[in-house]
């Protein structure tokens, strides 16, 4: 294979992936066709490091294999991106967490069944991360799969000291009777939703 | 797509006298319509791959190379129909489209055995609407096409996932307020049909958060004896809780229950091999 | 600032972003010391993409900003990472996000309408969690129906700078010298389906 279309490929690779590729690793995307072997992706990866020597981020080699990361002396800078207002959730998101809640433990397909919709690998992610939800177990059908239920996290968020404080079905659905004040506020976002223009 | 396979058990029917050409559903075939040369089995899923009328329409104007401008209505309306009449044989769930299609055709189709009448101004074609309607569909039937081929991110280009090296700070995580959370849970009752409703019921709740209590409990290698499931501190509620939520793990069959013996200790363990588990 | 080291922040910062940012949003990662402005952050960019020109990935400007992203050509040896192939989207998703792309402001019985079938909930739901589209307003007819229409992220993902540059819409074929007595019906149609994207 032709250096520089070795090197594209490994950049691509690199700089998609979630954790460090070792060159065994890298080596594995290949087969005997493409004629590259472990030397070609050592010497590809030398001649791609030197080419960011000078850039806003770098190859690096770690213990479990090589990453792209961005340059230490940025991070004053890179770190500016959490001064503005943490986004909000998706309301796939909410709705999805509020599945796992009321009906824990249930997997994934389950949400998926109730919704209609398929719940992105990313929503079940930043759950996670956010330490609101876990695995519980796994389900005893084919696959497997995980079943979620919300943590202890969850509750100290939302200041509940049990699931018991979650509103009833009922009170759920008459809602407005709960907060009053939440219906205004929902006109309010109705219109703003209208008054925005396509872009 | 497995629509198709469960049709091919029906060729091991025993067959007597007169083969019929297929049987499909248990309904006898004895001959392919006629210029209809799709094997029935195929022609569910080839059914299914329609996206409606006007591209069942579209299909067949295309087939016989048909202008779009110019169709010979008796003869379409002849093959729609055929199509039509095989999807009701193979009790194909038959969308009303479909038929009020089959209509519109055969309206045009009597429309245009009556002679027309050269002085009078506002007639138009019989065939125009369809026309129309046809023309502008494969419009965007096109345009579909052209969409599916634009690269777009996720699929033919893909956001850089790259180490960020950053200063020491706390990253803010958006803020969830309770209310937002009821209205995503009141938004999905309202779409979702009154009997999954009954199944999210109010005494439930404490009952599935103890499940998951128990499970976390399991989760380890060993056997978790049940008594030390309960709590006495918790009172006969809390063990009333406590057991509800054991046997609906054992329901769901999350979790085994097992004895040695006769009034052996119970041991509980979670179904299956753990390794999986965080 | 030396031109280096702009086009290096730049690029740290961008690789770390989680969305396309626009000059002004990169404009205000600088303060005034800095002695950054607009036409600097501009020709940084140009020259940032023209660094990256034959490499694994590549730098483009959406409706919303800048973004890195792999390259298309790479996108085989990208997918191999993970086990989930990315989504296929059906043709009657495809065809209701055409008939929202090019007809918007539309409403459900619109769409349906033209593709002679009904349109399932799940691909409404579905492209509106994809963030594709959105209701943008309601039509003044009895129920007040919902009007769909795309949205910013629809031309970042599809690496749109705006409508203007989706494909145009296949012209009506040429009517009168086929069939010369629809002349008159089919003209008034052409003009009220007139091939222009809303603008």
């Amino acid at each position: 294979m032709q250096k520089e279309k070795l090197q594209a490929i490994l950049e691509a690779i690199l700089v998609s992936a979630e954790k460090p590729l070792s060159v065994e690793k890298l080596l594995g995307f290949f087969n005997e066709d493409d004629l590259v072997n472990r030397q070609d992706i050592k010497r590809a990866l030398e001649q791609i490091a030197s080419f960011y020597q000078n850039r806003g981020f770098e190859l690096v080699e770690t213990a479990s294999g090589f990453r792209f990361q961005t340059r230490e002396e940025y991070k004053q800078w890179v770190t500016q991106h959490w001064d503005e207002k943490p986004a909000k959730y998706s309301r796939a998101l909410l709705e999805t967490l509020a599945l796992i809640v009321y009906r824990q433990p249930i997997t994934r397909a389950e949400i998926e069944d109730i919704r209609g919709v398929a719940v992105s690998s990313h929503i079940i992610k930043t759950l996670q991360e956010r330490e609101w939800i876990r695995i519980v177990g796994h389900k005893e059908v084919p696959g497997r799969p995980a079943l979620l239920g919300t943590t202890r996290q969850f509750l100290d968020y939302f200041n509940l000291k049990s699931l018991d404080e979650m509103p009833s079905l009922s009170e759920v659905q008459d809602i407005e009777k709960l907060y009053p004040e939440l219906e205004l506020k929902l006109k309010e976002q109705q219109q703003e939703n209208e008054n925005e223009l396509p872009s | 797509m497995d629509k198709g396979e469960t049709n091919t058990d029906n060729h091991t029917l025993p067959r007597q006298g007169e083969l019929p050409f297929a049987i499909v559903q248990g309904e006898a075939i004895s001959a392919p319509p006629e210029d209809l040369y799709i094997p029935p089995n195929a022609l569910e899923v080839f059914l299914e791959t329609f996206e409606g009328p006007l591209d069942l329409l579209l299909y067949l104007i295309r087939r016989q190379n048909l202008d779009i401008l110019d169709i010979p209505i008796a003869e379409i309306t002849h093959q729609y129909m055929e199509y039509v009449e095989m999807m009701r044989n193979i009790n194909l769930d038959l969308a009303a489209e479909y038929l009020v299609m089959a209509a519109m055709l055969a309206e045009i189709k009597s429309r245009m055995l009556l002679p027309r009448h050269e002085d009078v101004e506002d007639e138009e074609d019989p065939r125009a609407e369809l026309v129309r309607r046809l023309q502008e569909y494969e419009r965007f039937k096109q345009a579909a096409t052209d969409i599916d081929e634009m690269p777009h991110l996720g699929r033919d280009n893909f956001p850089l996932d790259v180490e960020v090296i950053r200063a020491e700070k706390e990253k803010p995580e958006p803020e969830v307020d309770l209310k937002e959370l009821l209205l995503a849970f009141q938004a999905i009752l309202k779409r979702v049909d009154m009997q999954k409703h009954h199944e999210i019921e109010r005494e439930e709740i404490s009952i599935r958060e103890r499940m998951t209590h128990v499970l976390s409990r399991l989760k380890g290698d060993d056997f978790v004896d049940f008594q030390s499931l309960f709590s006495l501190k918790e009172g006969r509620l809390g063990v009333v809780v406590t057991l509800m939520a054991v046997l609906e793990l054992l329901k769901l069959k999350v979790i085994d229950m097992v004895q040695a013996d006769a009034f052996a200790p119970i041991y509980l363990k979670p179904v299956g091999s753990q390794e999986e588990l965080d």
